[in-house]
């Protein structure tokens, strides 16, 4: 049970995946404009991430080396387009809403990078934890970043007007820029703090985590 | 002829795919520490982001659409670019050594890149014919690889500034992209 | 701590020598805008003023704060912030609300200088990033016809894109000239700016190829389009004498740190962005399009860096992709 | 050679099982996603044609066959107490950037139109999408499908500036509506009496 929370807890706060792990950008930039669609987006990836990673742990010793990754791709993918039919069925504004980028969650480094570096390594219930873990902390990530951008944007929360009387929206956080930027500016925050708190524990400060691609193990492999 | 030269110049700066579309992040940010970095990963985005439009193309009008199996579009276009890069990768290593040699290294990570795989939805969603689709693949790739140059020239020059320490790396890169973007406001309205 | 000897020390960027100092340099642009800023506040009143003491006093504040969180070495007394904050205020209209000044000096400081190390570091040219911020988020405070209602003056460049050619016949060269158009509160002072831009030519503050760049890429890409079809296109020296293109071409443009440093990279790169701003202007739609232009050539600065004279006689060395 | 063939099997094995699945999934929510495409693609368009109605025009909805083609249209009903006032379907017509997708409402008593609206299209943003704009739209209620022409060709209808493919491609679908409807009338009153 211990083993299974330590999986399950990593992915809410030490590799928080976009900011920590610094994954799958992609949505983290497009979709959060508000804070309800990178809410939906995050559900999505949650769906499909956990499955995914339940379905690679179980068949993982049944999949021949060098396979792996197309079977990991066709798992993911079927996923995916199980969760389009989903949200086309049950929620038809939020799969306009977010458009292509339903469909580009196969290609989120983030499904198969859990995928190569978790659940083909570990039995079922871990893959799971670990799974539903990072799919919540994504998800949170998502809607906080939504959130803030949805608020200084357009002066609303979740769709309901929470700003004060006379407040310009500062359109710039709304657009393609300001994605970029609140994360830029995000990932500053987090690594600040860091070192505020190593400051005080007296160790040296250190970088922060840096994005490159080889980081999800899942492009570089064969 | 026009709309072929207005179709490019929307793709790579009025509607540029990092920059205002928000596709193949990953790599823009990843691979845009270094010019020759950049060079490389642009030109084997180009070259696959055509080669996968023109097949995904073929596939949905003459497979998925006949056989009524339109709902499939999102697995069977993963399994082409996938199998497209792999198929690349070995046909350059046998055959063209050299181009194999700076494009290589790249060629792994496109599969992941959502560049590729948007470029292909993108003009499903449009509704393109094949010679369309194909210039809109080529436009698009050009505008990714004009986007990861003019970033990798900037973060090089950054590698020498005193960058505060919080914003090293990721951030700063993030936030030149972000400026970028706001450069290319620009271009808004000329198409 | 007693200063080292000047041994051999890498640092970053600025490296001044020959006895010019940062200080210098922006006491010299501040007397070069000083004729401007006169005008502005002829022109616009009190509320030039107004906005540009705010947009230069929030550029200082918000440099020292960042001093302050970065744990450096505050180095506001160069000038630079202040300098940067004036710049921003030029090119705001006057009638611009009070926070707006604020929060777009602060930007220009924080987003355009200190997160990338402070002087020297940026890669755009500061105010601009203010600039473009502002201009994307509150597009009704910085529409500067729809905000200067109340003036009995005219935005020139917003009438030629509107209304077309016939509009702008009543203006003559010499009105224009000593700013009696709306635009940018500091930045339409065409005469004076001109005069401070070639008083810090003269005393070597800027590079001249920049600014003859740009001012030849705005005169020859507005000719050739006036000779395509003079009854669609306004004439070359109506575009030099309105909007920034002057202030730009002297004192954005001309910034170091987001200019490539020799000859003939930095008259190309005044070109782009000449030819930039008469593109925007025809084909985008915003009426004045040199700020942008600016940026966009700031992108491509670090590329034009790279273009090395080559050696007489010596053959291109081959260039290898790894 | 025996890796060769368990790679061969277990990748069949696999895409067959999620192709299996998928095939399933898509027949168990095919019916919700056309209500939910129905409900958020063509009603918006259904409530700007169709007035004075008391009943659910999607949930009525009937497939009728086209007469002279093989497919079929579906047809919403607009009924006030029990009576059928007016009817809307969807038609296409050949734009700019592809096809125009056009909702058409009649009025059952007058036979006139009651409006349309534009469900779908990919006309030149700014010019030919202006087509979509109420200025254009609302030049057709209560016109008799006759007088449904631009004013070129003695109708009542001002093209768009500068966007003729867009106003002609819309104005064309109106009329084959008109001539749909007419084919159509034994049917519905059939149906809907």
């Amino acid at each position: 049970m211990n083993k299974l929370w330590k999986e399950f807890s990593k992915g809410l706060w030490k590799d928080l995946p976009p900011f920590k792990l610094v994954l799958g950008l992609c949505p983290v930039l497009a979709v959060t404009s508000t804070a309800e669609n990178g809410f939906g987006m995050g559900m999505a990836v949650i769906f499909v991430l956990t499955l995914s990673n339940l379905l690679v742990s179980l068949v993982r010793n049944l999949i021949p080396a060098k396979v792996r990754i197309a079977c990991f791709i066709v798992i993911a993918a079927s996923l995916v387009v199980a969760v389009e039919l989903l949200m086309q069925a049950y929620v038809y504004p939020l799969y306009q809403q977010l458009g292509i980028f339903v469909p580009l969650i196969v290609v989120n480094c983030i499904i198969l990078g859990r995928a190569e570096a978790f659940a083909s390594k570990n039995p079922p219930l871990p893959a799971i934890a670990d799974g539903l873990g990072m799919g919540i902390g994504f998800t949170m990530s998502l809607t906080f970043l939504g959130g803030l951008r949805e608020f200084f944007g357009h002066g609303q929360l979740f769709g309901h007007h929470v700003a004060w009387a006379g407040f310009e929206p500062v359109s710039f956080m709304a657009e393609a820029p300001g994605a970029f930027v609140s994360l830029g500016l995000l990932l500053c925050a987090m690594n600040y703090f860091t070192n505020l708190q190593r400051k005080r524990k007296g160790l040296a400060p250190i970088d922060g985590p840096t994005h490159d691609c080889g980081s999800c193990g899942a492009c570089g492999s064969k | 002829m026009q709309e072929y030269f207005l179709l490019f110049i929307a793709a790579i700066f009025v509607n540029n795919i990092v920059l205002a579309q928000y596709l193949g992040n990953c790599p823009f940010i990843g691979t845009s520490k270094e010019t020759s970095v950049a060079i490389g990963m642009g030109g084997a985005v180009v070259f696959v982001a055509v080669m996968a439009a023109a097949i995904t193309w073929l596939v949905q009008e003459y497979l998925l659409a006949p056989l009524g199996l339109g709902f499939l579009q999102t697995l069977a276009f993963i399994l082409v670019i996938a199998s497209l890069v792999q198929f690349v990768e070995m046909f350059l290593k046998k055959m063209v050594p050299p181009l194999y040699k700076s494009l290589g290294i790249f060629l792994p990570l496109i599969t992941t890149n959502c560049a590729v795989m948007g470029i292909a939805l993108i003009c499903q969603r449009n509704e393109f014919g094949f010679v369309k689709a194909v210039a809109f693949a080529t436009a698009s790739g050009l505008g990714f690889m004009l986007a990861l140059v003019v970033l990798a020239g900037i973060r090089e020059k950054l590698e020498i500034r005193r960058v505060p320490r919080a914003m090293r790396g990721t951030p700063v890169g993030l936030v030149m992209a972000g400026l970028m973007s706001l450069a290319f406001f620009a271009f808004k309205g000329m198409i | 701590m007693k200063p080292l000897p000047p041994t051999l020390t890498v640092t970053a960027p600025p490296h001044a020598h020959c006895g010019k100092t940062v200080k210098g340099r922006m006491r010299a642009i501040l007397i070069a805008m000083m004729p401007a800023a006169l005008l502005a506040v002829h022109h616009f009143g009190m509320d030039a003023l107004r906005v540009m003491c705010l947009g230069a006093a929030a550029a200082v504040v918000a440099e020292f704060l960042c001093d302050q969180i970065m744990e450096r070495r505050s180095q506001v007394d160069d000038l630079h912030a202040f300098t940067v904050g004036l710049t921003f205020s030029f090119l705001l209209p006057a009638s611009a609300p009070w926070w707006m000044v604020v929060f777009g000096s602060a930007v220009s400081i924080i987003m355009g200088k200190m997160i990338f190390g402070g002087l020297g570091g940026s890669p755009l040219c500061a105010p601009l990033v203010g600039w473009a911020v502002c201009s994307l988020s509150w597009p009704a405070h910085m529409d500067i016809n729809a905000s200067m209602l109340t003036s009995e003056l005219n935005y020139p460049l917003s009438q030629l894109k509107h209304f077309g050619v016939e509009a702008i016949k009543g203006y003559d060269l010499d009105s224009l000239m000593v700013g009696r158009q709306l635009g940018g509160l500091g930045a339409v002072q065409t005469g004076a700016l001109f005069i401070g831009g070639l008083f810090l030519a003269i005393r070597k503050h800027i590079k001249v190829g920049v600014s003859v760049g740009m001012l030849a890429g705005v005169l020859l890409t507005a000719g050739l389009f006036r000779m395509a079809d003079p009854a669609q296109y306004a004439s070359p020296m109506f575009h030099l004498l309105t909007g920034s293109v002057i202030f730009g071409a002297f004192f954005l443009a001309t910034d170091p740190s987001s200019s490539p440093m020799r000859k003939i990279p930095a008259a190309l790169f005044g070109l782009t962005a000449g030819v930039l701003v008469i593109i925007i202007r025809v084909y985008g739609v915003y009426p004045d399009g040199t700020p942008y232009a600016i940026l966009l050539a700031n992108l491509a600065a670090p590329l034009l860096d790279r273009i090395k004279p080559k050696p007489f006689g010596k053959k291109a060395a081959g260039r290898t992709l790894t | 050679m025996k890796e060769m063939i368990k790679m061969m099997v277990v990748l069949s094995v696999i895409c067959g099982l999620s192709g299996l699945t998928l095939a399933a999934l898509k027949n168990a929510t095919e019916a919700r996603i056309e209500e939910q495409v129905l409900t958020y693609v063509q009603a918006p368009s259904l409530t700007q044609v169709l007035h004075d109605y008391d009943n659910n025009p999607i949930k009525d909805r009937k497939k009728f066959a086209r007469p002279g083609a093989e497919d079929e249209i579906t047809l919403f009903p607009a009924m006030k107490d029990g009576k059928l006032t007016g009817l809307a379907f969807e038609i296409f017509g050949k734009g700019y950037g592809g096809n125009i997708g056009v909702m058409v409402g009649f009025d059952t008593a007058s036979g006139n139109l009651s409006g349309i609206g534009i469900t779908t299209m990919k006309e030149t943003p700014g010019i030919g999408a202006r087509i979509a704009k109420h200025g254009f739209t609302s030049q057709f209620k209560g016109l008799s499908p006759g007088r449904a022409r631009l004013k070129a060709h003695n109708g009542d209808i001002d093209a768009i500036a500068g966007a003729t493919i867009s106003s002609t491609g819309t104005v064309t679908a109106v009329q084959e509506a008109a001539k749909l409807f007419d084919a159509l009338k034994p049917e519905i009153a059939k149906t809907w009496p």
